[in-house]
Order: C-alpha cells, then sequence, then structure tokens
C-alpha cells in the first residue's frame, strides 16, 4: 500500500484495528505500463526529492527508474490539472488510459495480529547553522546531496561538478562531520548518527575514484567511529588512499572573494589556528526522526527516548512499550543497513511470536492447470510479438518480425499483440497454445526482468511447463534505445527473435525438485544471541534444540555486571534461562559438542557428544550462535600485578565491591587493548560504551574518585553518546594517545604509574592508579571445525562471513544455516539479542514453508562424463555440488538442486563439460551464438 | 561497401549488466545498435567456449559484462 | 479468552528495514500489509549511490 | 645418472616383493638410444630393467589415473607436482601411492641430441654434468646444459615435493633469472605479429593430439574437442580449430600445468605449445601467486575466487 | 586471446550494476566505436568452405 498513512491504531496485541488513509495516485495501477509517454509530455516541472533537490521532474512521475511498484503517480499538489482544472495531456497521452482525475483519498480499516514501525529517518536539515552557511554558498552540500551526485543515475549521472555556476570539477573538497549530531547547543541531537564516519569516507573514496585520485578529500572529525565490522579495514584502506582525516571541528567558513571558494578556520591537534581554500564542502548531516513520526508515535502511545528514537529494553531490544507492536530500523537509533537488516528480521520474529496459533490462515489458494506432457512431441513454437502500444511498434516494424519469425525452423504459430501484457491478450494467448497445441512459446516485447514471471504464468495456464519459454527483449533493448534508426532496430529484433527461437527450440521441460523442512532448529552456543534465537522459534512454535559446549547457559553475559539503561544483567540472563528451562518445546543439551554434520538445507543430520556420549540430532535448519571471548592482553603489566584487571574482571570486582575497587582514589580504563592494532584490524565496538559506563559508575559510587578513560577514538555511538556526555560531565577525565604513543604502565615502589602523552597539553602525562582496567579485544571463539562442517566461510580475524555485508549479516550463503551475536563480530547486548531474533526469524521464513521447490534451471551433472577433479565441489559458492558416495556413479560429482542457485559458474568450470545447465544450457547458448549470424 | 557495422555479441548478467541495459532503455538513453545480448544467469556462467565460438561464428567482437 | 488472533501484521515504512520485515513475516505464513506514504517502496537506500539496487525487493 | 637407476631398481624390488605395490611405474631403455619408454614392472625380476636418465621425457603421472591398484611410480620434481594435482583432483589416492622420487637436473633436448649426432645414436650416457652421446662410429661430450631440454632451464622444482623415497641426494634448486623471456617476447610484439607467429607456430599441426595424450591434466572423459552436442570445433586441421583446440587446452590446464614439457617432447611435428601453457603459468604466478602442484591441501589457483583476485581488465 | 594476437579491443570485460544505465550506454558506445576502428574480425574466423568461396 502506497500514498498511505496509519492514522490510528486500536485494539490490543493479537488482535488491532488500523485505520489507513490511503491518498490518491490518480493513476491506475493496474493499466499504467510504466512506458513514461506521460512524463514526456507533462508540461509542470518540479524539484525531485528523489536527487535531494538537486534537479526537476514532473508533476507525473515515478521516484526513480527501478522504483517498486514502477508506476506513475501524479503529484496532486503540482499537477497543473488537478489544481488549476486545466491541462490533461497526460490523460490523452496514456496508451492505456491509466490517468484518472477523479482518483479520491480513502479509509480503510484493517484487522491485524501486530504492528511494525520502520518509519526511518530523515536526514538533518543544516540550514539552521549559520556557521556552515549552508543556504548562502552554492558549494556547501549535504552528504545525501553529494551522494546523489556521485550516483550514476543522479542528476549529474555520477560526474563530480561543483554547484556554483561555473560547475566546474573540484579539485579539493572537505567533508565536516557531526553536522547535527553529538551537538546539543545548536541542535537538540545530542545522540551520533552512528553511520557518517562510514558514509563520508565511503564518499571521499568515491569521489576520488570518480575523478581520477587527484581529487583532494580532508575529513574534519571529532572521534572517527568506525566500529562495524570491516569498517577499520575500510578506513586504514582510505587513509592509504590518500584521503585525508584532521581532527578537528571547524568553526569558520569565508567565501574566498572573486571565486566560488571556500576558507576554512580550524584549531589543529596542537591547538594551533589553521586555514585551507576548499572548493566544495560537504556536510555530513545526521540522521533524526520525521517530526509526523514524533506524531505517530503519540497517536499509538508509544514512548520515546530523548532523541526521539523508540525506547526498548536491552533485552528487548526491537520491542516498544506497547505490547504487540514492535519497530525496526532507524527508528531505533541511528543505524547503518546491516543492523537495520537484523532488526527488521527480529522485528518480524518477534512480531509474530504471538501469532504461531493463526499462521497461514489468512494465505490465498492458487488454482493450478496440470501440465501436458510434450516428452517426444517436435518443438512446436509460437512467436509472439509485441506492440507495447507505440512503445515497440513506434520504431520497430512488429508485423513484418512476426512476419520474418513463421520462416524460422519450428516456428508454427506468430502473431503480433498491441499490449501481450493485457489480461484479455494473455487469455487469448492461452487460448492459441491450446488450439494450435504449441510447445515452445517466445515472447518479443519488454524485458524478462518484468514480465517473464507474467508469461510463465500464461504458459502454465495452458498447461505448458513454464519453462518452455523465452522472452526476447525488443523493448528496453531495442526500440527505445534506437529509436534514430528504425530499419537497424527492426534487424536487431528480428537477429534477437531468431536467437530466442534457436535457444528454445532446445528447451526441455523442467521440474523443480520438491523437499520437506525438517521443523526442527539446531542452536549452537547457549549465550544470550542463542537463547534469543531459541526463544523466537520456540514461540512461533518450532522443536528448538541449544548445543552448549559448557555447563551452563549465558555465555559472557554471565560475566557483566550492568548495561548503560541500568539493567543488571545477571537477574535478566537467569529470567532468559529460566524461560528457555521452562519451554517444553526448547531442549538444551550442556557439555555437549559437534563431531560432525551431514546433509543440507532441511535435512542436517549432526552427531553429537553429550556428556561424553554419542547423539544424533537431525535438523531442518542451524543457527550458529557460538560467540566469542575476551582476548588475554600481554601488555600493560597484565598478569604481572594484580591491580591490572580486564574489562570482565572489573566488571567482576564492581558487582562484588571488591576492595580494589572500592578503596581506590584513582581508576584508569585504556581502551583498544589488542584491537584496531595491526595484528586485529577491527574495533570491538563495545568497548568504548562499556568502560565509559563503569567509569561513571566508580563516580557515582565514589563522586571524588579520580577517573581516567585513555583512549583513540571514543566510539559511543548512538544515544550511548548521551552516556559519553554525562561521564565528561561527572568528571571523568578522557586522554587521548596514539597507536604509536602507547601508554606505559610501570610499577615504582609498589605503586602502579602510567604514563600517557597528553596532545592537548602536549607533554607527558604521569598518573599513579589503584587499579587499571584493560578495554580488551573479543575474538571470536575457535570454530573451525563447524565452518567445515556446514562449509561457512571466515574472515582473516576468525568472524562467520555473513550471505550478503548489508543486506544478509545474520544468514550464510549456504542455505539453511544462519548466524548471530559474537560469531558474527563484536556487539553489545541488545545488538547480540536482536540478531539472535533475526536468525531465528530468517530461520522461520525456511521452516514455515514446510517444503522447498528448488528452481528448474539448476545445474546437473552427467556422471558419465565427469571427471571427478574437483573443480565444481570447490568452486560452487553454495556448496551445491558434491561427490556420490555410493551407487555406480560414486566418486562422480553430483549437484544438489536444492542448494543450486543456478548461477552457472561450475558449468563454465568444468573442463569435461559433464554439468548441463538447464534453462541455460550450452547447446543453448551455442545455438544463440550460432544464430546471431545466421 | 557501406560503412561497417560490426556485430558484437554481448554476455550480460541477468542480475546486473542485463537490469542495466533495461533501465538504460526506459531512460531512453541511446546507444548503438551493434550487439545482440544472450542472457547469463551470471558473468561466472562465462565459458572460454562462448567467446571462442562467438568469434568462429563471425561475431566482431564480444562484450562480457557483470 | 475471547480475544481472536489475526494472522496478519502490518509494516509501517517501505524502506528496506519495512521491506525487510514484511518480507520475512508474509515467508513466515503472515499476511502482510505494508505501509508507505511516498509513490514507491524503497525509502533512503535507494537514493545511495553503490548499494545494490532494491529491485528485486518486489512484495 | 646409475647411481639413480641402481636406487631405483632397489627401491622397486623392495617394495615389490614386499607387497607395498602392485607394480611399478618407471623407465626402460627405448629402442632408441636417445629415447626412454615407460615401463611397468610387475616383478622383481622385471624391475631389473628399470631405468632412469635425461631421455625419460615422459610424464609418468599420466599412467596413474584412475589407477585402483596400489601402484609405484617413478617422479622428477615436475612431474611430482602433477602428483599432486592428480590427488587434489581425485584422480589417485595418496595412500595407494608408494613415489620414487627423482631429484632431477633436466633432461636433455632430443632434438639438441639428434643436431650433434652423427649418424644413429646408440646410447646417451649421462652424469649430470656432461652428456656423452655415442653412436656408430661416433662418440660426443657435451656440455648438459647446452643441451638441456628447454623446460628445464627455467624449472622451478628440481626436487620433487612429495616421495616416499628418493632415489638419491637432493639437488641444488636453479637460480633462474629471466624465467619467461620466451613468453615476455610474444607480449612484446603487436597483435598481428603474434597472430602471425602463432599462425605460423601452429601450421604444421595435424591434431594428432600426442601432445594431449602425453599430458597428465588431459584425463576428461570426453574431450571438449570431441564434443557433439553441440559439435562447435571441428575436428579437421583448419587453422581456427587447431588454434581453438590449442588455446582452450591452455585454458583447461591453466593454473594446473607444471611446465614438464612432456607434450612438446611428444610432439612428432616438434611445435611448440608451451607458449600456450607458459603464458598460463605465467599469468599465474604473478597475477595469483600460485604455481601448480606445490601443496597437496592447495587447490588449482584458477579453482577458487577470492575477493582479492585482482580485476583490471573488467572495466 | 591478446596474448595470440586477437587485437585487445575485441573482447570486453566490464561490470555494471543494474543501477548503472548511463554507464551501460557509455561502454556500449566506447565498445561499438573501438570495434569499428578495428573493422570486421578475420582472426578465429572459423572459415567454411561455402562462404570462402564468396
Amino acid at each position: 500500500m502506497t500514498l498511505s498513512e496509519v492514522t490510528s491504531i486500536s485494539g490490543e496485541a493479537g488482535n488491532f484495528e488500523v485505520e489507513v488513509l490511503k491518498k490518491p495516485r490518480y493513476v491506475d495501477m493496474n493499466k499504467c505500463i510504466a512506458c513514461g509517454a506521460c512524463v514526456e509530455k507533462c508540461p509542470k516541472k518540479v524539484d525531485n526529492d528523489y536527487n535531494a533537490g538537486l534537479n526537476k521532474r514532473k508533476a507525473i512521475y515515478v521516484e526513480y527508474d527501478q522504483a517498486v511498484p514502477l508506476k506513475f503517480a501524479i503529484d496532486a499538489e503540482n499537477c497543473i490539472k488537478l489544481t488549476k482544472g486545466k491541462c490533461g495531456l497526460c490523460e490523452k497521452t496514456c496508451p492505456t488510459g491509466a490517468i484518472n482525475y477523479d482518483d479520491k483519498p480513502e479509509t480503510v480499516k484493517l484487522n491485524v495480529g501486530s504492528v511494525v514501525l520502520a518509519p526511518g529517518f530523515k536526514a538533518f536539515d543544516p540550514s539552521v547553522f549559520d556557521t556552515y552557511q549552508y543556504t548562502k554558498f552554492p558549494n556547501v552540500v549535504t552528504a545525501l546531496e553529494f551522494e546523489r551526485l556521485l550516483s550514476a543515475s543522479g542528476p549529474t549521472l555520477g560526474h563530480l561538478v561543483k554547484q556554483s555556476k561555473d560547475h566546474e570539477e573540484p579539485k579539493k573538497v572537505a567533508f565536516f562531520q557531526c553536522i547535527g549530531s553529538r551537538d546539543i547547543n545548536r541542535c537538540d541531537n545530542g545522540y551520533c548518527s552512528s553511520v557518517c564516519c562510514m558514509y563520508a569516507i565511503k564518499e571521499a573514496v568515491i569521489a576520488k575514484e570518480h575523478s581520477g585520485g587527484d581529487l583532494d578529500c580532508a575529513i574534519f572529525y571529532m572521534d572517527m567511529r568506525t566500529h562495524g565490522k570491516d569498517f577499520e579495514r575500510y578506513y586504514e584502506k582510505a587513509k592509504d588512499d590518500g584521503v585525508r582525516f584532521v581532527r578537528s571541528r571547524v568553526h569558520t567558513i569565508n567565501p574566498v572573494p572573486e571565486t566560488n571558494d571556500l576558507e576554512v578556520r580550524y584549531v589543529d591537534d596542537q591547538g594551533k589556528i589553521q586555514t585551507e581554500v576548499f572548493n566544495m564542502i560537504v556536510l555530513s548531516v545526521g540522521l533524526e526522526i520525521d517530526g509526523s513520526t514524533i506524531e505517530l508515535a503519540k497517536t499509538l502511545n508509544i514512548e520515546l527516548t530523548p532523541g526521539n528514537f523508540a525506547q526498548t529494553g536491552t533485552f528487548t531490544p526491537v520491542q516498544t512499550s506497547r505490547k504487540g507492536i514492535v519497530a525496526s530500523g532507524a527508528f531505533l537509533g541511528p543505524r547503518d543497513i546491516p543492523q537495520s537488516m537484523v532488526d527488521a528480521s527480529a522485528a518480524a520474529g518477534v512480531a509474530g511470536e504471538g501469532l504461531a496459533p493463526v499462521r497461514g490462515t489468512m494465505l490465498k489458494e492458487v488454482q493450478t492447470t496440470p501440465e501436458r506432457d510434450v516428452f517426444g512431441e517436435a518443438p512446436r513454437i509460437g512467436v509472439f510479438v509485441c506492440h507495447c502500444g507505440i512503445n515497440i511498434g513506434g520504431v520497430v516494424d512488429v508485423p513484418s518480425v512476426a512476419e520474418y519469425a513463421k520462416t524460422l525452423p519450428f516456428v508454427e504459430y506468430t502473431a503480433d499483440n498491441m499490449f501481450s501484457c493485457s489480461q484479455d491478450t494473455q487469455d487469448k494467448m492461452t487460448q492459441i497454445i491450446k488450439e494450435q497445441n504449441l510447445n515452445r512459446i517466445v515472447v518479443a516485447a519488454c524485458t524478462p526482468k518484468t514480465h517473464e514471471p507474467l508469461f510463465q504464468e500464461t504458459l502454465m495456464a495452458a498447461g505448458l511447463n513454464k519453462y518452455m519459454f523465452e522472452m526476447v527483449n525488443i523493448r528496453n533493448q531495442d526500440s527505445w534505445v534506437h529509436k534514430e534508426s528504425p530499419e537497424k532496430a527492426t534487424e536487431k529484433a528480428m537477429d534477437l527473435v531468431r536467437m530466442g527461437v534457436a535457444k528454445v527450440a532446445l528447451q526441455n521441460p523442467l521440474a523443480e525438485a520438491q523437499l520437506q523442512v525438517g521443523q526442527t532448529a539446531m542452536i549452537v552456543g547457549g549465550g544470550l544471541s542463542g537463547m534469543a534465537a531459541a526463544e523466537t522459534l520456540a514461540l512461533q512454535g518450532y522443536e528448538t534444540h541449544i548445543i552448549e559446549k559448557s555447563d551452563r547457559l549465558g555465555g559472557n553475559a554471565l560475566k557483566l555486571y550492568k548495561t548503560p539503561k541500568g539493567e543488571v544483567i545477571g537477574d535478566k540472563v537467569a529470567e532468559l534461562v529460566e524461560s528457555i528451562n521452562s519451554n517444553d518445546k526448547i531442549k538444551v543439551h550442556l557439555n555437549t559438542t559437534i563431531e560432525n554434520v551431514d546433509g543440507f538445507v532441511g535435512n542436517f543430520k549432526a552427531r553429537l557428544k553429550e556428556n561424553g556420549e554419542e547423539a544424533f540430532l537431525d535438523h531442518g535448519i542451524a543457527v550458529m550462535a557460538t560467540g566469542g571471548k575476551a582476548y588475554t592482553p600481554d601488555e600493560y603489566m597484565y598478569g604481572n600485578d594484580p591491580r591490572v584487571l580486564t574489562t570482565l574482571e572489573m566488571d567482576e570486582k564492581m558487582k562484588s565491591d571488591d576492595s580494589l575497587v572500592k578503596d581506590a582514589d584513582c581508576a584508569v580504563f585504556i581502551q583498544c587493548v589488542g584491537s584496531r592494532e595491526p595484528e586485529r584490524p577491527y574495533c570491538s565496538r563495545v568497548c568504548c560504551t562499556h568502560s565509559v559506563d563503569n567509569a561513571l559508575e566508580l563516580k557515582r559510587r565514589k563522586p571524588d574518585m579520580n577517573v581516567f578513560i585513555l583512549y583513540r577514538d571514543i566510539r559511543t555511538y548512538g544515544e550511548k553518546e548521551y552516556l559519553y556526555k554525562e561521564a565528561r560531565d561527572a568528571g571523568v577525565i578522557f586522554v587521548r594517545y596514539d597507536l604509536e604513543n602507547k601508554p606505559k604502565v610501570s610499577v615504582d615502589n609498589g605503586n602502579l604509574k602510567i604514563v600517557v602523552k597528553d596532545h592537548v597539553l602536549n607533554r607527558d602525562l604521569e598518573i599513579e592508579p589503584d587499579v587499571i582496567s584493560l578495554a580488551t579485544a573479543i575474538v571470536p571463539n575457535t570454530v573451525n571445525d563447524l565452518a567445515q562442517f556446514y562449509k561457512l566461510p571466515m574472515n582473516d580475524d576468525g568472524f562467520f562471513i555473513e550471505a550478503h555485508a548489508k543486506l544478509g549479516p545474520s544468514e550464510f550463503a549456504t542455505d539453511g544455516v544462519f548466524l548471530a551475536g559474537i560469531a558474527h563480530y563484536p556487539k553489545p547486548i541488545e545488538e547480540a539479542i536482536a540478531q539472535g531474533k533475526a536468525a531465528a526469524s530468517r530461520a522461520i521464513t525456511l521452516l514455515a514453508r514446510k517444503e522447498i521447490f528448488t528452481s528448474g534451471q539448476v545445474a546437473k551433472v552427467d556422471p558419465v562424463l565427469c571427471s571427478s577433479c574437483g573443480i565444481c565441489v570447490n568452486v560452487c559458492p553454495y556448496s551445491a555440488p558434491s561427490f556420490k558416495t555410493e551407487g555406480p556413479f560414486a566418486g562422480k560429482a553430483e549437484i544438489n538442486p536444492v542448494l543450486c542457485k543456478g548461477c552457472g559458474l561450475c558449468v563454465a568450470s568444468c573442463r569435461s563439460g559433464a554439468i548441463h545447465h538447464n534453462g541455460f544450457d550450452n547447446d543453448q547458448i551455442f545455438s544463440q551464438i550460432f544464430a546471431v549470424n545466421a | 561497401m557501406s560503412e561497417y557495422e560490426p556485430k558484437i555479441v554481448s554476455f550480460l548478467c541477468n542480475w546486473c549488466s542485463y537490469g542495466a541495459a533495461d533501465l538504460a532503455g526506459v531512460s531512453r538513453f541511446q546507444y548503438p545498435d551493434n550487439f545482440r545480448v544472450i542472457r547469463i544467469p551470471c558473468t561466472g556462467r562465462m565459458s572460454p567456449k562462448f567467446f571462442l565460438s562467438a568469434l568462429r561464428e563471425g561475431a566482431d567482437a564480444v562484450w562480457v559484462s557483470g | 479468552m475471547s480475544k481472536e488472533l489475526v494472522g496478519s501484521a502490518m509494516v509501517v515504512g517501505g524502506g528496506i528495514t519495512g521491506m525487510q520485515t514484511a518480507l520475512d513475516l508474509a515467508d513466515a505464513g503472515y499476511y502482510v500489509y505494508l505501509v508507505e506514504k511516498k509513490p514507491s517502496i524503497g525509502g533512503v537506500m535507494a537514493q545511495l549511490d553503490k548499494t545494490f539496487p532494491t529491485n528485486d525487493c518486489a512484495m | 645418472m646409475d647411481a639413480y637407476t641402481d636406487k631405483i631398481k632397489e627401491i622397486s624390488k623392495k617394495i615389490l616383493s614386499e607387497g607395498k605395490v602392485d607394480v611399478v611405474i618407471g623407465f626402460r631403455k627405448g629402442t632408441l638410444g636417445y629415447m626412454s619408454e615407460p615401463y611397468m614392472a610387475k616383478s622383481e625380476k622385471e624391475a631389473e630393467n628399470l631405468v632412469f636418465d635425461c631421455n625419460c621425457r615422459m610424464n609418468l603421472v599420466n599412467y596413474v589415473t584412475n589407477r585402483k591398484d596400489k601402484v609405484g611410480i617413478v617422479v622428477k620434481g615436475c612431474d611430482s607436482r602433477n602428483l599432486v594435482t592428480h590427488i587434489i583432483e581425485n584422480k589417485i589416492k595418496r595412500e595407494q601411492l608408494y613415489i620414487i622420487g627423482v631429484p632431477c637436473t633436466g633432461l636433455a633436448d632430443k632434438k639438441a641430441l639428434l643436431d650433434l649426432a652423427e649418424g644413429e645414436i646408440t646410447s646417451v650416457e649421462d652424469d649430470n654434468e656432461t652428456i656423452t652421446i655415442k653412436g656408430d662410429g661416433f662418440e660426443k661430450k657435451v656440455a648438459k646444459s647446452d643441451v638441456l631440454q628447454s623446460n628445464c632451464k627455467t624449472c622451478i622444482k628440481r626436487n620433487p615435493v612429495i616421495f616416499d623415497e628418493l632415489a638419491g641426494p637432493e639437488v641444488a634448486e636453479l637460480e633462474i633469472s629471466d624465467r619467461f623471456a620466451d613468453v615476455d617476447e610474444v607480449e612484446k610484439m603487436s597483435a598481428d605479429e603474434r597472430w602471425n607467429f602463432f599462425g605460423e607456430l601452429l601450421s604444421e599441426c595435424t591434431r594428432c593430439y600426442a601432445c594431449r595424450n602425453a599430458c597428465p591434466l588431459c584425463y576428461c572423459p570426453t574431450c571438449f574437442v570431441d564434443e557433439s552436442r553441440p559439435q562447435w570445433v571441428g575436428k579437421s586441421d583448419n587453422e581456427t580449430d587447431v588454434l581453438t583446440y590449442h588455446f582452450l587446452r591452455a585454458f583447461h590446464d591453466a593454473g594446473r600445468c607444471t611446465d614438464c614439457g612432456a607434450c612438446e617432447a611428444a610432439c612428432p611435428m616438434d611445435i611448440k605449445m608451451r607458449y600456450f601453457t607458459r603464458k598460463t603459468i605465467k599469468d599465474c604466478v604473478e597475477k595469483y601467486g600460485s604455481e601448480a602442484g606445490m601443496e597437496l591441501d592447495k587447490r588449482p589457483a584458477l579453482d577458487q575466487y577470492k575477493i582479492n583476485d585482482p580485476n583490471e581488465f573488467i572495466k | 586471446m591478446e596474448f595470440v594476437g586477437l587485437e585487445e579491443d575485441r573482447l570486453h570485460f566490464s561490470w555494471i550494476s543494474s543501477a548503472e544505465a548511463v554507464k551501460f550506454a557509455d561502454v556500449a558506445k566506447q565498445v561499438a566505436e573501438k570495434v569499428k576502428v578495428l573493422g570486421p574480425n578475420k582472426k578465429f574466423v572459423k572459415r567454411y568452405p561455402t562462404k570462402d568461396t564468396e
């Protein structure tokens, strides 16, 4: 439902009544074919929001070329017809009569079991800052505008130019961080927006790439917050690529007279005032919650945080204050794409928790026609050539193409249609296929990417296997791009049709393998993320087994003291463990290791060793929640002096109010112990917040205690920034050090002594602490054997590699295996729990299907030709090929159609030509090649 | 001989360049008509056999794009 | 309990997180209403350069 | 060399008599003085015929493909690397093999020997330094380095990488300064020059497939040139078909070829088809830092994709 | 391919995401242009006897 807004929600969890206001689109979605004819005629130009207002669109528009749904809409505020009653050009132009000026808003009432709020964020508007002169100088742009300037689909087609009238390429670009973030003086956003450091680096790197590397990019920042997976490496690489990083908040921008350039004044690291001239300034604007979202939250009675994000608990990270309503994405706090994807799945998992009994009750059944067996028949090909109104017909001579197709081998029937995709034409095609007894179909029309499924349905309705079909693209890749040369376009269309016919002639019906999905889940690891996953799976009704190698559930959380929100972790973990133990859908296997795993998605079989005894567990899906542990430091006198503790040991001492902590008058926290070092080039993400929180707690307990935090960059991202501020206000002293100049710890007369170089004072600072807490790196547990059993990839640091760094953070490329918690990357409790739930939710999407249909377009081994070299086994990213272990062809490769994604990598790699690719087989592609010049 | 018009066999990845080609159409970008596109599921499907074969069969060039 | 459970869910917001939530819920067997105030879904990510496009996220 | 021969005989007799292997695949003297031929010794008595010398140009790994019995095999450095690839590619199991490794000082180029000879060659003796060619009424001594087979001049691994026993002490590896000089030479040419160069190079090819049959990498049940669905490569000696054959064969061997030289040694027309394979070796070394068959747990370079693989060729 | 003497510009590889229509069109133009400069391909073409007589 697009152009719609929620106006109210009544009822309670499990059965809400939601009122939704649907605004008029003025275009009939069923009729619009997104040909774009209307846009060419529309006389009204409007600022284009999609390109951040950098260029114009028309009053009838799609937001962007790949928009979904790809249907046009009329912007009522700007349409001349709707505002002044005149014009009507689009109605006249539209070939399908889709325009309806009388479209009216309507309110619909819907009953739903649960509600997920994912309203997103808006970019901070820097107009309010006079310092940065955003409104005054055209060459001061926001990062979102800059993003559009870099984009190939943007207003400059990816060509980076200044926004001043000269439109020259900039030579020097400055990025200012924390615009509208970490600032309560000039805006109310005290939190860190979490993503700006990374996007600024990305934009700087890409800008340099676009301009061939000569471009000078300088990023002015306070703390560089690259705390996500592989972010630190990206940061280091950017430095190597010549992006400059300047630790400073710029205070003044002055125009350079007679030019469009800007002079920047700032105070550098050593406290000296510097000036530098730039051609362009990019403001790394923060994320904030839109006013309308705040309104919505009020209407729905949902509590918000000081930063106007949804209020949640550390152990219930997506649950809003109102039961049955969960939140997801940036509404939970500023965050990047992978975290949003984790939330998304977690929210889906939680939203479904209460609804398991009514799963599937609202879904509709589809009617099917029995498939006609065409085995042994000679090809009888039908070719349908589409005019697509004037879209194809206006350029390509469609009747001639259809006529030409008649001359091709095996073609028995040809026709040209005005709109092949219209319902009546579809019905007619179904009829023709039956009447003419056609067994293979070619449609020459638009693109298979949007319309193949539609025509395949037509085939199925006519009783044909849906793969007996080939679509020839004579619109997007012909008539639309060769408007000036109709003859050549027609010639090309004929060539393409010939190639399509040649290919389809060799097509065989393909079966889609069906596979039962075992309805049992196995979770490896009984830490927080593992338990969170188990909880969601069990609440959604699935039998779940937790495999834990130690003798108790809880993992690292057992050692932690409290959350920054003040929740006592021990109590919360105990509650969670209790709810796990009392859930009869969950079986916990303690003191258990996994010895071996066989099988594949839906049908895994694990051999376990439970308390020394062998046991077997069949499972449909598996979740890797194998966690991590604290790195054991070998520096800062750790192990040589009992007063030097790791963070976890510090937590223990604080829990028990140990005299070491109680009697201390001076405490020092040293950050990045083992993290962000050459041998461990990643940030452990949680330590800054943890140390700041502990420091603050010490100050609370004993306000006159001297508390120091020695850091490299403070990375209290999101609303954790408030904590950092609170700590500073409470008198915690923050001293920055460099990797090259680490603090030195020694014992002098029985007293601990730390020497660290203070950057502000530019001299050595000596501290004599009573206790030192080392923020040790988080390292993943060793899981090489598991990785091998399930064929899961790991990165250089030993963390698992997810299916997709951005869009698939909680699953593996290997089907049926999911990922959560520290095994993915170091993360705090709320993120670990969210990911546990996300992994569960992703797993449920598989389990709920009960059976999987594979695509027919998969690879298949001919065992007679196979030479058993194993290249397919090795090269496949999805672990689909393996060697047969029994039967006459033992030792030969076979491909599991369930795991095969049909990419064809193995087919191309097979030297022996033993692998066939259904739907894209060698002979079919050769036939197309042969047909090019036939 | 009229102006030489080469035939270029293009192997386009279904998910990437084929999509870009579609989008080029949506955007009505005009480009030369010398290409004959063969849609492949992934550039991984591209075997040396194909470009050898294309050249053997008289294509003037081959373009593989992922 | 008098209250009747409804096997559907509503997702408010058609950005990436909203879409993913909707897909997960739908795949888990619940009917999903995805409500978006703009004419098309995609949200801010669709505006970003150098990310994978969202056009395979059709409902 | 005689020391090698004696040691090979001794080991072979031992493993045959102990039943460790069913057969030892090695060489025996050929009917021509400058050729040694493959020989399968199945008994202690037959093992007496085994030899090793600078005429053992064939790669015996070719003969272990898909064998089910226990096999002793004589391998040079390069052959041993093929054996590694064979094990990786499931052509034979390590447990089936008893590997008699020969630290190799290189093979003598067949053509060079014939050029030196003043008549029919009856024997070629090799003491690792000097080669003595004897024939009807002549005897010639040449430094071995002067008649080395060209692949042996750029050999990177003279000692076997895997073996159960060595036929002699390990030899020093070569220091090669300009390993791919021949390939570089071709790369410097213009496109047309290269085209003509290869046209010339292959003009004599009769498609006898001796190179394919000599190559241990060419074990496919059906070679692509014999495929019939569709038959896209002609079977004639048409120049395009010939080029397609050599070209694609090089592709198939890319990342796996050890430059053992068996193909060229087998060619009756003396075609230097190693230009193709050596180009692939050069690329694998330069782009992926990978040599074929050096480690048992490392698959060939082109069997895997890594995110940081070079991709400058893509725009 | 280059190694055997096929002109570099007869074989093109590129990476274009599905959003990059402009790049697609640009690359297409470049490829076509370069190939036009080269003229018809004579190398690697299988010359069937019938075609030789043309």
